[in-house]
């Protein structure tokens, strides 16, 4: 790569904190202004992440696009990013989303428009920062910055107990990303570099060692921060109320990009810094994400409010990212990479349709709708491709990347895989039981007077959710080639420590595992047939 | 004139920036009637002007007075070193009261208390801590901190028919001199130990073959550092510091949390980084330690219970001397590194926090607590969104110093291997989280106050008391780069 | 028998320090807790003569009078601070000086 | 006779000194604070610290303790009425204080053994140019050194003085304008 | 420790305080004298010639009044008071020399008590000590004349202290020394070699300044504020009687005589004669008092005088015999500076009576005003220039 575009890439990192520095500028009182510029600079950056894919070379896996800024001498700290097949879509579904959230918003936010787009594209700006950057040092500042505009979102333009939720969020994610700090600063004093990229050079070259209790405390240092976010069973409980207080653009961004930081850590620095305890870890984190996924999945089936139904099913979906990423295998690892941008779009056009549900009749909970899709049937229509999306219908996204974790973890171990699947066929049940609560039965008088159908706008915000959904789910081989390079290679770093797993293994399957790796070094050929029958169906 | 072989024109100029502040101040003393009469801005004008000449004053003290090259700067036989990093101190205390006298002016008329003496003492205080960050004998460190401490006590009560006022200025000054009795003690076993209160010659006496007993050495170190840690405000030592913060005038809690603060800090670092590095293995880390880590813990869960904002600023405030008392644990060059740059994010963001306090908090300083925040976003939306940046800052988010500046320290506990230190500091720092962003939460997410509807628009001296420290904690948060090189360079201390 | 030992200086002042902090400590009233602080300065003044002696150098003297000089200015100080404080509350308790408790 | 001076003049110091510490009334106080500051003086002398001798007596006795004095009397207040409300304290305190300085004179001992005495004329420094051999506490000594080595916290020290006056000033004056 | 040394310290103190008690006893019947003749009446007759056995009867009428304690006052502290100021002013006495060393017996011994090297700073030391018998009487009396007279004395004699001790710094610049004996020794010579006229900076300020703190100092009229029998019912010692008020009389004269002997040394060559011996300066006494005597033996014979007529001639021919003390050569080596010494100091102390005889008293805020805003900066002024000119000349 020239550094010509390497620079032109971080124009997607740029425009969005130029819009935020415009934003501030603009008058507060015409926060017609705020929007369309919001807009504008959103739709920007979503063009300046579609030339980063026309340019990315999908044949190659790693980092592209590198760039390497000096930025503080002392403690070397490098401004250095760069893109991978995994960042790629990340930025891509931060690029995509954001002017979205901002359609969505148009109408129900009019208390304090400008700082309200100021703050999202922050947000932006932060989370695209946090999958670009290479230094250590930068990614725990993007990572930082991301929860500051968040806690604005949620705090200024959140439900009744929007205060108790922003500073929940707020504090549950700071306490797990000092321990992150530490576990950076000890990292630094070690090897001497924030670089992601030499750190693990010297890992492999064997420049840089840990003994295995100093690799399970940063592991579990940085584990813990991720798992926060992620956010990962006992520590989701921030999740729900965060999610159900969030204004809705705060919700999408919340559930579709800021909980796959979470994971987009573990998958990225977890697992290749520290494959050892990673491996020794895995069965236990395995277990908390099944439980996450059966747990979540129960207590969205009791919800009477419908965000909190969402909300409790992303801790159930992200159990399956957690579990796809410590399956250790290729299959699982593409799987959970493409669950995230699945839940991030289906999860999203959730969150979008239930911000315009909210809209129209001022309450999130079940039992005061039914009937609606007798006067909004364009709006039902759409929640339904949706919902169906989320449980895993065939022909929809979710199905391939669900599908791709439990094929993956099937191939390690199969009872985890029996344990999941529950999950699924659960997630079924609530959604589609939320579905007919909502959407059927009799339209009462308030749901008649109150609820019209989509209007233009809403139409542009939905129609390029629901086309996702449809694209991902029909041809994911737009998606997964790039990120299949990038699970092998995150594979093959963390392999160090396969063979003292495979001891622990048990024989039946040992075959079969060395295979997997053996195909995950190259391009896997039954990836590309797994996913055309996944289409085909 | 008098030609003294004990004075010369380099010891003079190195002695600059002091010079010009007690000129000034003097001055400042005797031109009060004439002054008076004509502008009641004009003290504030003077003490800007001279305090802007003591900050050039410093740096030319250190370009010109040839003390850029390490240990070649010795000032009065040894009675002062103007290294680096001592103009790096001078320069943090001047600024501090730079910043102190802008956000002064609407204060005093407010008050209806302008009067040059104010200014004076704020001058001569400053002048003082100039002197305790050069100093590299303990009686100039001594003297240097009484007359910061002696100005600082009036100051504290200088609204003399406040209530709080002087209750603060009593336990400043009864705990402060108190404090001094420890320090001096600790002085006079040096001296009867070392036979030198030159910390030069102390270290090379501590190096040397006669190297007097540890345990009477420790002892010392000890009682100084009692009466430091009392200057500093750490635990467990910090008793005065809640009830002075919150009685004092608010842009005077703003100087004295900064400036004797900073300049202790110095003078902290002088004395346990030059004269007792040698044999403080084995003590320091504990003595430091142990105050580093209750002081993190006590201050951040009192500070959690505040319901006044000065108050809650003080709690905080100790808080912060205990991340600098972990980069001293450190007992490293990169831990004074680390610490002379926290104390400068951390006296921007202070200074910068307390101005926006005495802002919203009116005649007679009504509205002191959190609640009165409420809604100040959507009043002064400018005043609302520089009290974030410091409050981030104090947090510790990125991009701003205090993040910076706490990384940093942590950096250097680490690299001393302080594990478990780093992590109990880092944790109270996710405490400290809350009660600051209930600051933000009052101020952006709930309906005006009667003191957010009825504060005044910001003056131009403040609105620069809070510009200067917001772009101040930014820039140190995304530049550090040229005030961290520089502490790193002048962190050498005289060795 | 007409010399004594030199750490009979430094035990009483020693002694006259811990009655000072006693003082300190235990006393309620605000101008005899500054008394207190006086009794310990004059401890240590002991100490830097006893100290001089000792070294045979003339350097704790000096330290000794740039004790007294900063005590006297600080007994100006602190009595004036202690004159407002009782103007305005007219008490010398410490324990009722707290205002600001809460 | 040293040792006599000596343990006289310290026993009258400790006495007064408890007595700081145990009268109720300030005023009482104030005067055996007067009583130690003397008593210090003399062993002062007994130290060869003439010049101290006497400013000890000049500004301590004579002038921070009258200020005291003075002050007890504008405010004419009375003697404590709550004394020691805090028994915790003092049942920690006291034996705490009590052990700290057993330890500490313990150590002193050890660390400056017998041999190292004092008597009366004992310290000496090497006389003066145009002078001749004089104690070494004696004004001329001390004057010297104040002068040459420690000109420069000599010259801050008036500083110093000059703030106290001005924040007594400050603090004292009858009313802002 | 040499028993001589003892023995002659013994003997030196009895006969300085034996001395000392009669002069303050009579410098109280001189005083009242002066004044009488300064307001044209005779003053006390009755009690002896010229009334001079009026101390006696004082003494007797002092001791044998009720000794009064009243009920409210602070016990401890009162009684200590008076005890206090007497012990105060009696103490600096100590380091007073009244003339050069001498030779008594075969030993050498100088005429004074002791000499300090730091001679000046203990009689500041101990002058300064003296405000507290006044302070704490005019507290522990519980009474509220008292206690605004023990203020005002304490703050006066606290300010007063300030311009009087940088009067004497300007003249031990030019001295060099703080011993009291030396102080005088270079004043040696003629009366141009004393401080008063002599060095780069005539201290004629100095002594001006240091007599006016010095009136304050001793709470002498125009500064006798703090005992104002008009405003404040004597001030501090109201409710003291008896000897204890005695004991505040004698302080107050003991003072007198400190102060006034330390403005003879310091400014006036102490003992000095005010030219040298080789012309004829140790007759001067001599001839004084035979002058004196022969005047007493005049009028002694003089008809008019008839009431005299027994005295007079006993003391014309006292006076005589004094003479020829002075002239007898044994004698006249110690007698002639201790006379000179005498005279000196006996003229301030005129001074002291002179000026209570015909000056009113201040206002209280004058006399603070005056100190602060004018005494004090003037004496520094006066110490600068001294300083700056002896630097210059040395």
């Amino acid at each position: 790569m020239n550094s010509a575009t390497s620079v032109r890439m971080l124009s997607v990192l740029v425009v969005p904190l130029i819009g935020f520095l415009a934003a501030l500028c603009v008058p507060r009182r015409r926060p017609e202004n705020s929007r369309a510029l919001a807009l504008t600079m959103s739709l920007l950056a979503f063009l300046d992440a579609l030339m980063l894919v026309a340019q990315f070379d999908r044949g190659q896996g790693g980092e592209q696009f590198s760039i390497d800024i000096p930025w503080i001498t002392s403690p070397d700290i490098h401004f250095a990013t760069s893109v991978n097949g995994v960042s790629l879509w990340l930025i891509v579904l931060t690029a995509f989303l954001t002017p979205l959230c901002v359609l969505v918003s148009w109408r129900s936010i009019q208390n304090r428009a400008k700082e309200f787009y100021a703050f999202l594209l922050l947000l932006e700006f932060g989370l695209i920062g946090v999958f670009l950057a290479q230094d250590l040092f930068l990614f725990y500042v993007f990572w930082e910055v991301s929860l500051v505009p968040m806690y604005f979102l949620i705090g200024i333009w959140g439900h009744d107990r929007r205060i108790y939720a922003a500073v929940k969020f707020f504090l549950y994610t700071m306490a797990g990303s000092v321990l992150m700090l530490t576990a950076i600063i000890y990292l630094y004093n070690q090897a001497h570099t924030f670089s992601y990229p030499k750190i693990l050079d010297m890992l492999s070259r064997g420049d840089l060692s840990f003994t295995s209790g100093e690799q399970m405390l940063l592991f579990l240092a940085f584990f813990v921060a991720f798992a926060i976010k992620v956010p990962l069973f006992p520590l989701h409980t921030w999740l729900p109320d965060a999610h159900v207080e969030a204004p809705t653009a705060g919700s999408i961004m919340l559930a579709s990009v800021m909980l796959k930081m979470g994971t987009y850590g573990i998958y990225h620095f977890c697992l290749p810094l520290f494959p050892r305890a990673a491996h020794s870890c895995a069965p236990w984190i395995a277990v908390l994400a099944i439980i996450g996924i059966i747990y979540g999945a129960l207590v969205a089936m009791v919800q009477p409010n419908m965000k909190k139904l969402v909300a409790y099913s992303s801790v159930s979906h992200l159990g399956f990212v957690v579990l796809g990423i410590f399956s250790f295998s290729q299959m699982g690892l593409d799987g959970a990479v493409y669950q995230m941008l699945n839940h991030g779009i289906s999860t999203g056009a959730l969150f979008a349709i239930v911000g315009l549900l909210y809209e129209r009749r001022h309450s999130l909970a079940i039992d005061d709708f039914g009937g609606v899709a007798t006067v909004a049937p364009w709006l039902s229509t759409a929640f339904l491709i949706t919902t169906l999306a989320s449980i895993g219908l065939p022909l929809l996204n979710n199905f391939v990347g669900e599908f791709l974790v439990l094929q993956g973890t099937a191939m390690e171990h199969y009872q985890w895989t029996i344990y999941a699947s529950i999950g699924v066929i659960l997630s079924a049940c609530y959604m589609l039981w939320m579905y007919q609560r909502v959407f059927y039965g009799e339209a009462g008088h308030e749901v008649r007077s109150h609820i019209p159908d989509l209007n233009p706008r809403e139409w542009a915000a939905v129609i390029p959710l629901i086309a996702m959904m449809v694209w991902m789910g029909v041809y994911s081989q737009s998606f997964l080639p790039p990120v299949s390079k990038v699970s092998a290679l995150v594979l093959e770093q963390s392999k160090i420590n396969v063979t003292t797993r495979v001891q622990a293994a048990p024989p039946v399957g040992q075959e079969e595992h060395d295979q997997g790796v053996a195909r995950g070094r190259g391009r896997p050929p039954h990836l590309s047939v797994l996913a055309e029958a996944a289409n085909a169906r | 004139m008098l030609v003294n072989s004990f004075v010369s024109t380099p010891d003079l100029i190195r002695f600059l920036p002091e010079i010009i502040l007690t000129i000034m101040g003097t001055f400042l003393m005797v031109m009060d009637p004439i002054l008076q009469r004509r502008s009641s801005y004009a003290f504030g004008h003077l003490s800007l002007l001279a305090l802007v000449g003591a900050l050039g004053g410093s740096v030319y003290a250190y370009t010109e007075g040839g003390c850029s090259v390490p240990q070649s700067c010795p000032a009065f036989g040894g009675m002062l070193m103007v290294d680096g990093f001592a103009t790096f101190f001078r320069v943090l205390v001047i600024v501090v009261g730079i910043l102190t006298v802008l956000s002064s002016y609407r204060f005093l008329q407010r008050e209806d208390a302008e009067t040059s003496e104010y200014h004076a003492l704020l001058l001569f205080s400053i002048a003082g801590q100039c002197l305790m960050a050069a100093s590299n004998d303990l009686i100039m460190v001594f003297i240097g901190i009484e007359i910061s401490s002696i100005a600082s006590y009036v100051m504290a009560g200088y609204l003399r028919d406040d209530k709080r006022a002087n209750e603060a200025a009593l336990k400043y000054f009864l705990l402060g001199s108190f404090a001094t009795a420890f320090f001096l003690y600790g002085v006079a076993l040096i001296y009867g130990a070392t036979g030198s209160i030159n910390l030069s010659t102390v270290r090379g006496i501590l190096m040397g073959p006669d190297v007097p007993s540890s345990v009477f050495i420790g002892l010392a170190a000890a009682l100084m550092f009692v009466g430091l840690a009392f200057k500093v405000s750490a635990s467990p030592f910090q008793i005065w510091a809640p009830d002075v913060y919150q009685g004092a005038p608010t842009p005077v809690a703003a100087f004295l949390s900064a400036g004797p603060k900073a300049a202790a800090f110095a003078v902290f670092l002088r004395i346990f980084m030059t004269a007792f590095e040698p044999m403080s293995a084995s003590w320091q880390p504990w003595l430091f330690g142990i105050s580093a880590l209750l002081s993190m813990v006590i201050g951040n869960f009192a500070a959690l219970l505040q319901s006044n904002v000065k108050r809650m600023l003080a709690y905080s405030s100790i808080a912060h001397a205990g991340y600098v008392m972990v980069a001293l644990t450190a007992r490293s060059e990169i831990g004074t590194s680390a610490a002379m740059f926290y104390l400068a994010a951390y006296a921007f963001m202070n200074v910068g926090a307390f101005a926006v306090v005495s802002h919203l908090s009116g005649k007679g300083e009504r509205y002191q607590t959190v609640d009165d925040f409420a809604g100040l976003a959507q009043k002064q939306p400018l005043t609302a969104a520089l009290l974030t940046i410091f409050m981030l800052s104090l947090i510790g988010v990125p991009l701003t110093g205090g993040f910076f500046g706490k990384f940093y320290i942590f950096k250097a506990a680490l690299e001393s291997h302080l594990v478990w230190l780093t992590v109990l500091g880092l944790l109270t720092s996710a405490v400290a989280a809350y009660y600051y962003l209930r600051i933000l939460v009052m101020m952006y997410m709930h309906e005006p106050s009667k003191a957010s509807s009825e504060v005044e628009p910001l003056s131009l001296g403040l609105g620069t008391a809070l510009m200067i420290p917001a772009i101040g904690t930014l820039f140190l948060g995304i530049f550090p780069n040229w005030v961290l090189d520089f502490a790193v360079k002048s962190a050498t201390l005289v060795k | 028998m007409s010399e004594i030992p030199i750490s009979w200086f430094l035990t009483l002042s020693a002694i006259l320090f811990a009655l000072g902090v006693a003082g300190f400590l235990f006393r309620r009233n605000i101008i005899t807790v500054f008394m207190s602080i006086e009794l310990m300065l004059n401890a240590v003044n002991l100490s830097f003569i006893t100290f001089s002696y000792k070294l045979q150098k003339v350097d704790g003297h000096l330290l000794a009078f740039f004790v007294m000089v900063v005590a006297a200015a600080e007994a100006a100080v602190g009595l004036a601070i202690i004159l407002t404080v009782f103007k305005n509350r007219a008490t010398l308790n410490i324990d009722e000086i707290d205002s600001m408790k809460n | 006779m040293d040792v006599i001076l000596f343990l006289i003049f310290a026993i009258i110091a400790v006495v007064c000194a408890i007595n700081v510490v145990v009268q109720t009334h300030p005023i009482s106080s104030a005067i055996s604070l007067v009583g130690v500051m003397g008593s210090l003086a003399v062993l002062y002398l007994l130290l060869g610290a003439e010049f101290i001798a006497a400013a000890q007596v000049i500004v301590y006795a004579g002038a921070i303790m009258v200020l005291f004095v003075f002050v007890i009397m504008l405010l004419n207040a009375g003697a404590e009425t709550k004394k020691g409300q805090s028994t915790m304290a003092l049942f920690l305190g006291v034996p705490l204080l009590a052990g700290l300085l057993i330890v500490m004179s313990w150590y002193l001992q050890g660390w400056f053994p017998a041999n190292t005495t004092v008597h009366f004329g004992g310290f000496s420094l090497p006389a003066l140019p145009g002078k001749v051999a004089e104690s070494g506490g004696s004004a001329h000594q001390v004057g010297m050194a104040l002068f040459t080595t420690y000109l420069l916290p000599f010259e801050v020290t008036s500083v110093l003085i000059l703030i106290a006056i001005l924040g007594a000033i400050v603090l004292a004056r009858k009313e802002m304008d | 420790m040499d028993l001589t040394f003892v023995v002659i310290s013994l003997i030196k103190i009895l006969v300085v305080f034996a001395v000392l008690m009669t002069t303050l006893a009579y410098l109280q019947w001189v005083e009242r004298k002066v004044i009488a003749h300064i307001q044209v009446r005779p003053g006390p007759y009755r009690v002896g010639p010229h009334g001079l056995l009026q101390p006696l009867a004082d003494v007797i009428k002092l001791l044998t009044k009720e000794d009064l304690v009243p009920p409210y006052v602070n016990k401890a502290l009162y009684l200590a008071a008076p005890f206090l100021a007497i012990t105060m002013a009696l103490l600096s006495i100590s380091v007073i020399p009244f003339g050069p060393e001498i030779t008594v017996f075969g030993h050498q011994t100088l005429m004074q008590l002791t000499d300090l090297n730091i001679g000046v700073l203990f009689v500041l030391a101990v002058s300064s000590l003296g405000v507290y018998g006044i302070a704490l009487a005019g507290w522990s009396s519980n009474n509220k004349y008292a206690l605004i007279g023990g203020l005002r004395s304490s703050a006066q004699m606290i300010s007063y202290e300030l311009p009087m001790s940088l009067a004497i710094a300007a003249p031990l610049l030019i001295s060099n020394t703080l011993s009291l004996h030396d102080l005088v020794m270079r004043q040696e010579g003629s009366i141009l070699s004393w401080n008063l006229l002599h060095g780069p900076f005539p201290q004629i300020f100095s002594f001006i300044i240091f007599l006016i703190a010095a009136f304050a100092e001793t709470n002498r009229v125009p500064f006798d504020l703090p005992e104002a029998e008009n405003e404040l019912v004597a001030g501090f010692h109201t409710e003291y009687s008896s000897m204890k008020f005695a004991s505040f009389f004698m302080a107050e004269y003991a003072n007198m005589i400190t102060v006034s002997s330390m403005a003879t040394l310091l400014f006036l060559g102490g003992w000095m004669a005010p030219w040298p011996e080789k012309y004829g300066s140790s007759f001067v006494p001599a001839v004084i008092f035979a002058f004196a005597g022969v005047v007493a033996l005049y009028h002694g014979m003089h008809a008019a005088r008839r009431r005299d007529k027994k005295t007079l001639p006993v003391f014309g021919i006292i006076f005589l015999l004094i003479a020829v003390v002075f002239v007898l050569p044994i004698t006249q080596i110690w007698l002639i500076p201790l006379f000179w010494f005498c005279a000196k100091t006996g003229a301030i102390l005129f001074t002291f009576m002179w000026v209570r005889g015909t000056l009113p008293r201040f206002r209280y805020d004058q006399l603070m005003g005056f100190t602060w805003k004018f005494l004090f900066p003037v004496a520094i002024l006066n110490l600068l220039v001294t300083g700056f000119l002896v630097a210059w000349f040395s």
